[in-house]
């Protein structure tokens, strides 16, 4: 790691709680280290994992997300919402490789100016030991998660999820919160490895090797990805090189 | 019946190349059984004529019409109060067509829309043979019902030419060689000695060679 | 056999028993004179009679009876054919009082090939009367002395009246009965198409004799040597009615290229050898055609010189 | 030819195979231009061949016909016919000057969905390379 | 309740919608029985709409089945009942009350289009079981496109109940509140086809299965099916590179007793393993090296053989003979096959895809009906049946037809289905159309005059068109076109209420034309013509604009075109509507009797099956007694006995007071179309005739014969004979064979070569069953079978093990190299043959020598022409549809049976009889049937008599009639319209697509009409 280097780190501050405690932290001349830049939000609920994947993308080395304690969000229950779509995002950042400490979600109330600082001070010393985020050496990744965070199928999940494991479902019934996981992960897992085969495959023709070599995702898993986006008609065979199909993808 | 065969699309266009106003006429005889002047052939050649002055801009106006025959004058003359108005009319008649409109309206010019070629009959769905010329003097008879008149390309009443081989005429290997049939009918109904018989040199008078004939029935010309 | 019909040297010369040798000497296609000259030029002395072909396949030439009466004049006798193809009956009986009073005693009836092969495929034909109506006729203007329509003629052609056979043509079987109804027409000697499948005429000639047909008319076998591998071919396959044994070529392939004419020839005088001791062969008509230089060197080894003269 | 050139394309389709085939492109939500126009016959040999003169007369683009698979016509041999009377066409086409690649004939199964679109779209280039017909549309 | 008064009721239940169950759904609704048809799964269709193509026509599966489909679910006396269960099975035959199960489905079929928006977003995915696993599924799905009834289901287990789908359903169908019902059905007989299931290879890790490559023949099935994940592009599921050797494992889950305890041989797979061969190798561009491992190949069905002839000798398709043990992944998804050639060498191939070839298991319902229901099962967990009464179960009134009682191809299936239908009906013809609805029409007011008033009805059909084109738009230009009094447009134009409302808008503004822009006429064209029916209109006034599936679902990406399109699609159709008549079909009485030729087994089991229907039944016969073969046959392969049911038969036939019985007579003449047929029968020997039969529809059971062999000295030796010579001695003279101490079978004697290039089916079972039952009366006996492959399919497999066990010598030999006889001079007999274990030719100098000699059609070219039926090259006679019309001719209200149809076992002839009544009773059970509508017809005076329509009929239907002018039958015309095109005089018209209104919608395409005023 070079000693020298200083990560840049995006900081989305809820307005009623952790931007309210960061002023106060000014106000008392609390010191935290001078690495993070801050976008006000009504609310945490209002932070799209979206944002967070685009800052990485845009050059930042992390992202902060501040928010109320559960229970004290002015919206009552946006924090909630938050807190969902933060796993979500963690176990999406899971399977693409990227280290999910390069994105930390902490609960800070207006008052509790200190406990921003120290949050902000140690988010920092973990990004800056992660050392920078090499974008460059990560496009397919970004490319695919942006894809999975706009699919319906994802954002659908995640936002029924509350209502359905803790409220109830169609059928009046909670629906048990494995079963849930399951599909969520299925859906997952899923909708990312799809977003891998198509990024890679919009613009030329690739065969089923060449998606896994630049992928990393085994042969099988990709044939029975392109099941599927066949089934929805975005990706088919554009040419055959001797007995080797080549898929292409029509990126809607 | 009559066979014909209809005539190229070119050289159709080219007769009525300058008229504004066309008739197509099919007949309901034998053009119609040799599927080439029907009521079906007509509105196919009035299409296409359509479709050939269209596309060189000079659009013109075609009718069709079907007659039950064109070698009755009854039927020639229900066209009486139509034939007028056009500029030109296509018969999709054997031969005889034309020539009996022509001699009913005189004054209006009229065109062979198929090449009348011979009498003959459907050998399969399509294919139609030639089996007889028309000589005036029948004599298949003497040859098991084999005509060598119209069918042997000399008109050899006594065996097969120098140039018959494998059954074929010696002008072209699709063409059967009639001597070649009529000697194996003979053989195999052991009547080869018929064969034997000098025919006299044939009288052509009543055939084409006699001038162009006519068929009188006293009991009924009136 | 006696008394004779037309009183041709060909006549005699086979009334007397002596092998026949004739030629054949196609008109040239304009009115060149020197050119059939230099054709019939080389014949004298060597054939007994020269048909003179009547527009073969259908090619328009010279005609065959101007041809004819111009060899009479050069002291050759003519064997003057006609085809049923160009002319009518009316045509055909003019012709032949025509021939005989230029001094024609040979005469030589066919059927003609079909105008399709010739040069002017457009043209109408004729075939009035076929080949063996052609014969009787010719026999009843010379026996009886009269037209077709039973009118006299004040001076009766006398021809000697050939016809053509084609003992190789389909069918087989026939081919014998239309050889016999021919003689019955009238033909007084027969001029067979060339000869190469040796074993087939052998059984043809048998029969003949058997029918005592060779008893009542004269036979000559049909020789042409063959002057290339590429002729042997193109007669096998392309001409109708010509069948050509693949020994044949395979005995010109043998020599090298430029034996293959004299091996041509050799096969002839082997054929002509053959022909002289075979039983109803009465003669054999040498097809030299565009060869015509070459008959005397043909006549010397096939042995048939000098020629008898009566 | 001009890109914004859209040929009118007529298909007759026989009922027991195209046509369901083009069904079936449709409940597999493929793609395929929209020049097509199909009409359903009985079967492929009821195409008379004034259809295919008055269509191209009327001012079609290109007109073809789809059948059965040779051998499975649910009416024996009526694909057969419809083949024969379509290369009639395209000879009197020919000798009228028009392009005979106008006229064509085509055989597919009814469970060739992907076939049937395939046919569509090389249908559509051709006639889109070819350009508009030469015979101009009579107003009226 | 005395016998008496027992209730009869009308209506059959059938349990299991596949092919079978179909069958014989259509079978008895058309005969006058209202059916209840459950099925487990939420549509009907069964493996077969799994399948690809089907040997051996190579047909396509689904081209075939969806006709039946859709008349299934569309059918007035069917009740199609998806997602059930039977439950409980109370009373007796006549009078059963059934519970059924009905579970939730949590979508309502009536409301449901099956647009398709709820599987679009439905977050929730599970493994596709129509595609095998290939493929995943959502929760909301739908088993297949061309489904029957056109409908989704959520998989309650997969779903997480997250309100999605109900949130896009326009048509409100999602009901959430689905429950498990119980409903009870009064039946008067039960049918059981639940079909069976394929053998899953998990069970053993020798197949490596998990391996992506490692395929069962359903999954390949799914990978050629142009429907199927892979749009029938052939690929590895590994890595979808396209195989260049795929190897085919036969017998995986069948003859296998140690691995997968399945004893039985399933039929099939020999056959459906040739035939993907060929289909493999059609639909790859490169060459594709197929290889078959296998123990027997048995291809005995009809035109099997051939098939399988050609596919060795002509497509290159690799035959060895060996079984391979087990399949070893290898790198990149290849996979290595090590296994013996016969020769003994040991070889070892890579191939890039194997497909085991999985054998029939009964389905899992077939355990749990049993127990239900109180049936015996058999050693293998099927239903057990005899031979004598093929479809019967061991329970009064419940009968079985398809694979839940026996592994069998679809041909067979159909076969007993139609004679389940048939059995189960025979004793409720009392109550015959009581249960039945028949449509209430009001008359149909005439408006062939009257200037065309024309309704035109666009469809949204949801947001499938509705969403792509502007439906207003094209509603609006609809008014513009000519005669167009009326236009609307609607959500789902197919639903019950705007139903409707269309005959309320027909009645009030008096339409007489009516079109509908919506979906496709191949499937709601018959749903509007009832609709505008009973709206008093003739029904084919009535035209359809196809602008969803061929114009919304295909154009989504250019909306406007699309758009632009349906205004075309739209004014073609006013423009044909315009020229449309109204056609009136004709009612031709139906004679309700049955004329059977042929008085053998298949003969009378059709006699007596037509008669117990109550109808009057003609049985011919040419000889002097019934009987026909079966007199020469002791026992069926399961051992019951064939004289003693003969006997029982011909004593019912003749007694039988509906069945009038013929013998020495033959058939000299035959008129008549479908329903109405007049037949003459002659005195063999006087020939004067003997009777003038009117009747409605014609089997003919000409029965077979034995071959008579040529060479083995048969004939000129008495220790020489055939199977049925063979019989005859046990019968008479038993010790003349058990003396012998050794006998030599001879398999394939006259089948199976250029002359007759069938196989003759049964003679592998004869042989077994006859080397059992020698062996087991003197266990010392030698004997030995020279075959070429034992064919004893299905449960037949069990003789040939106990054949094995009792010690009954097998030895194979190749077509090249057959056994050779050779006399020694002291006249005794020695067999010399190859083994093919020791590889060197052995010596047997046997006392007795069988040959299993081969089966023929009987010699009848007089009376086939008479009938004018077909005869294929061996002279067996020709189905009209191997696959779905077994029993029937091509010609109507002509069916077939027994030997004559191709050799068969007594058994399978018994169920084909039975097939063939129930076949023909839905002909004469009918009072009329109608005939016309779209049929071509001739205007006389346009006739020239030429003859070209006589010539060009596919079906030689026209002829010249003695008024001078071509003649085509109403009742006969298929309705192709070929005669019509080739008519050079236009004399001929196709009603309902003429010229006129072809042309007029050809040229309405380009033609913009002048403002409408």
């Amino acid at each position: 790691m070079n000693p020298s280097f200083e990560p840049k780190i995006l900081a989305f501050l809820c307005n009623w709680c952790s931007y309210a405690g960061a002023d106060l932290a000014g106000i008392s001349r609390i010191q935290y280290p001078p690495n993070i830049r801050v976008i006000r939000t009504m609310c945490s609920g209002r932070v799209d994992p979206l944002f967070i994947v685009n800052a990485l993308d845009e050059g930042f080395d992390g992202v902060y997300v501040g928010g109320c304690h559960i229970g004290d969000c002015h919206y009552q229950d946006g924090n909630l919402y938050t807190l969902k779509r933060f796993d979500a995002l963690q176990k999406l950042m899971d399977l693409t490789g990227i280290s999910r400490n390069r994105v930390h979600l902490k609960w800070a109330s207006a008052a509790e100016a200190q406990i921003f600082a120290d949050n902000i001070t140690y988010v920092t010393q973990v990004i800056r030991d992660l050392g920078p985020f090499e974008r460059d050496s990560r496009l397919l990744p970004l490319q695919a998660m942006k894809r999975t965070l706009t699919s319906q199928r994802y954002r659908w999940l995640v936002g029924i999820d509350r209502k359905i494991t803790g409220d109830k479902n169609v059928y009046n019934e909670k629906t048990p919160v494995p079963l849930f996981e399951k599909v969520f992960s299925e859906a997952l897992q899923g909708e990312y490895q799809k977003a891998l085969v198509v990024e890679c495959t919009k613009d030329n023709p690739l065969s089923v090797h060449e998606i896994s070599g630049r992928t990393g995702l085994p042969p099988y898993t990709i044939s029975c990805r392109l099941n599927e986006l066949s089934q929805d008609g975005i990706t088919g065979i554009g040419r055959v090189d001797g007995r080797t199909p080549k898929f292409i993808s029509r990126a809607a | 019946m009559i066979v014909a065969d209809r005539k190229p699309l070119v050289e159709i266009q080219e007769m009525v190349a300058n008229s504004r106003k066309i008739l197509v006429i099919g007949c309901k005889g034998c053009v119609t059984v040799c599927n080439v002047g029907g009521l079906k052939e007509a509105e196919i050649l009035a299409s296409s004529l359509r479709i050939g002055r269209n596309k060189n801009g000079k659009p013109m106006e075609i009718d069709e019409t079907v007659l039950e025959r064109q070698c009755d004058p009854e039927y020639i003359a229900q066209l009486k109060d139509k034939v007028g108005n056009y500029d030109a009319v296509i018969s999709m008649a054997c031969g005889v067509g034309p020539q009996f409109l022509s001699e009913a309206y005189p004054e209006q010019k009229f065109f062979p829309a198929v090449n009348t070629k011979f009498f003959g009959g459907a050998v399969q769905h399509g294919i139609w043979e030639e089996r007889c010329a028309g000589c005036g003097t029948c004599v298949i008879h003497h040859y098991d019902g084999l005509c060598p008149i119209a069918r042997c390309s000399k008109s050899l009443q006594h065996g097969p030419c120098g140039g018959s081989s494998k059954g074929k005429c010696e002008i072209a290997n699709d063409v059967v060689c009639i001597w070649d049939l009529i000697v194996r009918k003979k053989m195999e109904q052991g009547r080869l000695d018929d064969l034997r018989l000098f025919q006299p040199a044939k009288d052509w008078r009543t055939a084409r060679d006699g001038g162009p004939r006519r068929s009188i029935r006293e009991e009924l010309a009136s | 056999m006696s008394e004779l019909k037309s009183g041709s040297n060909l006549e005699k010369v086979l009334k007397a028993g002596h092998f026949a040798f004739t030629g054949e000497c196609g008109p040239p296609r304009g009115a060149n004179i020197d050119h059939l000259k230099e054709k019939y030029e080389p014949l004298k002395g060597m054939v007994d009679a020269v048909n003179v072909t009547d527009n073969q396949t259908a090619v328009v030439r010279m005609s065959s009876m101007a041809a004819s009466a111009l060899l009479v004049q050069a002291g050759l006798e003519p064997n003057y054919q006609m085809v049923c193809r160009d002319r009518n009956r009316l045509a055909m009986m003019s012709d032949i009082l025509g021939a005989y009073s230029l001094g024609i005693r040979n005469m030589l009836c066919l059927s003609g090939d079909h105008q399709k092969f010739g040069d002017h495929p457009q043209s109408k034909n004729v075939y009035d009367i076929d080949s063996m109506q052609l014969i009787s006729m010719v026999k009843k203007m010379r026996d009886e002395g009269k037209f077709l329509n039973e009118d006299e003629i004040d001076v009766p052609p006398k021809m000697f009246i050939g016809a053509a056979s084609n003992p190789f043509g389909d069918p087989f079987e026939f081919r014998i009965y239309r050889l016999a109804n021919k003689i019955a027409a009238g033909a007084d000697f027969i001029q067979t198409q060339c000869i190469y499948n040796m074993p087939k005429f052998r059984e043809f000639i048998k029969k003949a004799v058997d029918m005592g047909l060779t008893e009542k008319c004269f036979l000559l076998a049909g020789v042409t040597p063959m002057k290339s591998v590429g002729m042997a071919k193109y007669m096998k396959s392309r001409v109708p009615g010509m069948d050509v044994p693949d020994e044949i070529i395979k005995r010109l392939q043998g020599v090298d290229k430029k034996e293959v004419a004299d091996e041509g020839i050799r096969i002839a005088c082997e054929q002509i050898e053959e022909f002289k001791e075979m039983k109803g062969v009465a003669g054999v008509h040498l097809m030299a055609i565009e060869w015509e230089h070459r008959v005397p060197e043909i006549a010397e080894r096939a042995g048939v010189l000098p020629r008898p003269v009566i | 030819m001009s890109q914004d050139f859209e040929p009118q394309i007529l298909a007759f389709c026989c009922k027991y195979c195209a046509y369901a085939a083009a069904d079936l492109a449709g409940s597999m939500r493929l793609n395929y231009p929209p020049n097509i126009k199909v009409i359903q016959v009985p079967c492929t040999g009821r195409v008379d061949i004034i259809f295919l003169l008055r269509a191209i007369e009327e001012g079609a683009d290109g007109v073809y016909v789809a059948g059965c698979l040779e051998g499975e016509c649910h009416f024996v041999g009526g694909n057969l016919r419809a083949r024969k009377r379509v290369n009639y066409v395209k000879k009197t086409l020919a000798e009228l000057g028009i392009e005979p690649e106008r006229v064509e004939m085509f055989n597919l199964s009814s469970a060739m969905g992907p076939r049937f679109a395939e046919i569509a779209i090389e249908m559509t280039d051709r006639i889109k390379k070819l350009g508009p017909t030469p015979v101009c549309r009579l107003a009226g | 309740m005395t016998l008496a008064e027992k209730r009869k009721l009308g209506s059959v239940l059938v349990v299991g919608a596949g092919v079978a169950g179909i069958q014989a759904s259509l079978d008895m609704a058309n005969s006058g029985f209202y059916v209840h048809l459950v099925d487990r799964s939420p549509s009907v269709g069964g493996i077969m709409a799994q399948l690809d193509k089907t040997f051996p026509t190579n047909d396509c599966a689904m081209c075939v089945i969806s006709p039946f489909l859709v008349e299934v679910g569309r059918h007035l006396n069917i009740h199609v009942i998806p997602c059930s269960e039977l439950e409980r099975l109370d009373g007796e035959k006549g009078d059963f009350k059934a519970t059924i199960v009905n579970h939730p489905r949590y979508i309502d079929t009536e409301k449901c289009t099956g647009c398709g928006q709820c599987r679009q977003v439905c977050p929730v995915v599970a493994i596709n079981e129509f595609n095998c696993g290939l493929d995943l599924r959502k929760a909301t799905y739908i088993p297949y496109p061309q489904a029957v009834p056109l409908a989704y289901a959520i998989d309650r287990n997969a779903c997480i109940g997250c309100g999605m789908c109900e949130k896009v359903c326009l048509a409100g169908a999602v009901t959430y509140d689905d429950k498990t019902k119980i409903t009870e059905l009064e039946v008067g007989s039960v049918i059981l086809a639940p079909g069976g299931e394929m053998y899953d290879p998990k069970e053993a890790d020798s197949w490596s299965y998990s391996h992506p490559n490692v395929v069962t023949s359903l999954e390949f099935e799914r990978i050629l099916s142009a429907s199927g994940p892979y749009r029938g592009h052939l690929m590895r599921p590994y890595d979808r590179e396209e195989p260049e050797k795929i190897a085919w494992l036969q017998c995986v889950g069948s003859r296998d007793i140690n691995r997968a305890k399945n004893s039985h041989c399933s039929s099939v797979c020999c056959m459906y393993a040739i035939k993907q061969t060929m289909i493999a190798k059609e639909h790859s561009a490169h060459e594709l090296d197929t290889a078959i491992f296998y123990m027997d190949m048995r291809t005995y069905g009809k035109d099997f053989d051939k098939y399988y002839s050609r596919a060795k000798e002509e497509r290159g398709v690799r035959f060895i003979r060996s079984r391979v043990h087990s399949i070893e992944p290898v790198e990149n998804g290849n996979l290595r096959l090590r296994y013996v050639k016969e020769s003994g060498e040991s070889v070892e191939e890579i191939f890039n895809m194997v497909v085991l070839s999985v054998g029939f298991k009964p389905s899992s319902g077939v355990e749990t009906i049993a127990k239900k229901l109180g049936l015996t099962l058999n050693e293998q967990h099927f239903f057990r049946t005899g031979d004598i009464r093929p479809v019967a179960t061991s329970r009064d009134g419940v009968y079985v037809c398809g694979v839940s009682h026996g592994p069998k191809d679809i041909p067979q299936s159909v076969m007993e289905a139609s004679a389940a239908a048939s059995v189960a009906t025979s004793d409720l013809s009392s109550a015959r159309w009581s249960a039945t609805r028949t449509p209430q029409l009001p008359p149909e007011t005439d408006f062939s005059k009257m200037v065309p008033r024309i309704g035109v009805f666009v469809c949204n059909c949801g947001i499938n068109i509705g969403g792509v084109a502007d439906v207003p738009a094209i509603r609006e230009y609809a008014k513009t076109l000519p005669h167009v009094v009326h236009v609307e447009d609607n959500l789902f134009t197919c639903s019950q209420d705007t139903q409707e409302r269309m005959k309320q808008v027909i009645r009030e503004k008096n339409i007489n034309r009516v079109v509908v822009a919506s979906c496709s006429p191949r499937t709601h064209e018959p749903l509007f013509q009832e609709t505008i029916r009973e709206a008093g209109l003739n029904k084919y006034l009535f035209e359809m604009a196809n602008i969803r599936d061929q114009n919304t679902w295909v154009h989504k990406n250019n909306p406007d075109l699309a758009t632009a399109k349906a205004k075309d699609l739209v004014r073609m159709a006013v423009a044909k509507a315009e020229y449309i008549e109204p056609l009136h079909q004709v009612k031709l009485d139906v004679k309700p009797a049955v004329l059977i030729v042929g008085g053998g087994v298949a003969g009378m089991e059709a006699a007596l099956g037509a008669a117990e229907q109550g109808f009057q039944a003609y049985l011919v016969e040419k000889t002097d007694t019934l009987g026909g073969m079966a007199h020469q046959l002791r026992k069926t392969w399961q051992g019951e006995d064939i004289p003693a049911y003969l006997e029982r038969l011909i004593k019912d036939v003749t007694n039988h007071s509906k069945i009038q019985i013929f013998l020495n007579t033959k058939p000299v003449h035959f008129t008549g179309t479908i329903g109405s047929f007049t037949t003459t029968l002659n005195d063999i020997h006087t020939g004067n005739p003997n009777g003038i039969i009117e009747h409605g529809a014609a089997i003919l059971a000409t029965g077979g014969r034995e071959y008579r062999p040529e060479g083995y000295q048969y004939g000129n030796r008495p220790d020489v004979m055939t199977h049925l010579d063979l019989d005859q001695a046990m019968k008479d003279t038993p010790a003349t064979v058990m003396n012998a101490d050794t006998i030599v079978f001879i398999q394939c004697v006259g089948s199976r070569n250029s002359d007759r290039p069938y196989c003759s089916r049964v003679c592998c079972t004869h042989t077994l069953k006859n080397a059992i039952e020698l062996k087991k009366i003197k266990p010392g006996m030698n004997i030995f079978v020279m075959y070429r492959d034992v064919r004893s399919y299905g449960f037949r497999e069990s003789l040939y093990q106990e054949a094995r066990a009792l010690g009954v010598h097998f030895i194979r030999f190749d077509p090249e190299n057959p056994p050779q006889m050779n006399i020694a001079e002291n006249n005794i007999l020695t067999i010399t043959v190859t083994d093919h274990i020791l590889q060197r030719p052995i010596v047997i100098s046997p006392d007795l020598v069988v040959l299993a000699a081969a089966v023929l059609p009987n010699e009848n070219k007089e009376l086939f022409e008479l009938f004018k039926v077909p005869v294929n090259a061996e002279g067996f006679l020709v189905e009209a549809h191997a696959k779905l019309r077994p029993v029937d001719f091509g010609s109507e209200g002509l069916f077939l049976a027994g030997l004559a149809h191709y050799p068969k076992s007594i058994d399978e002839s018994i169920a084909q009889a039975r097939a063939a009544v129930s076949r023909a009773v839905t002909i004469v059970s009918k009072d009329g049937i109608m005939v016309g509508g779209v049929v071509a017809a001739v205007n006389p005076d346009r006739c020239a008599v030429c003859c070209t329509c006589v010539r060009a009929c596919p079906y030689g239907i026209p002829f010249i009639g003695n008024e001078g002018h071509a003649v085509i039958q109403q009742a006969e015309c298929h309705g192709c319209g070929v005669c019509v095109s080739e008519c050079p005089g236009k004399a001929i018209t196709l009603q309902h697509f003429t010229d006129q209104q072809l042309i007029a919608k050809t040229r309405a395409l380009f033609y913009q009409p002048a403002m409408n005023e």
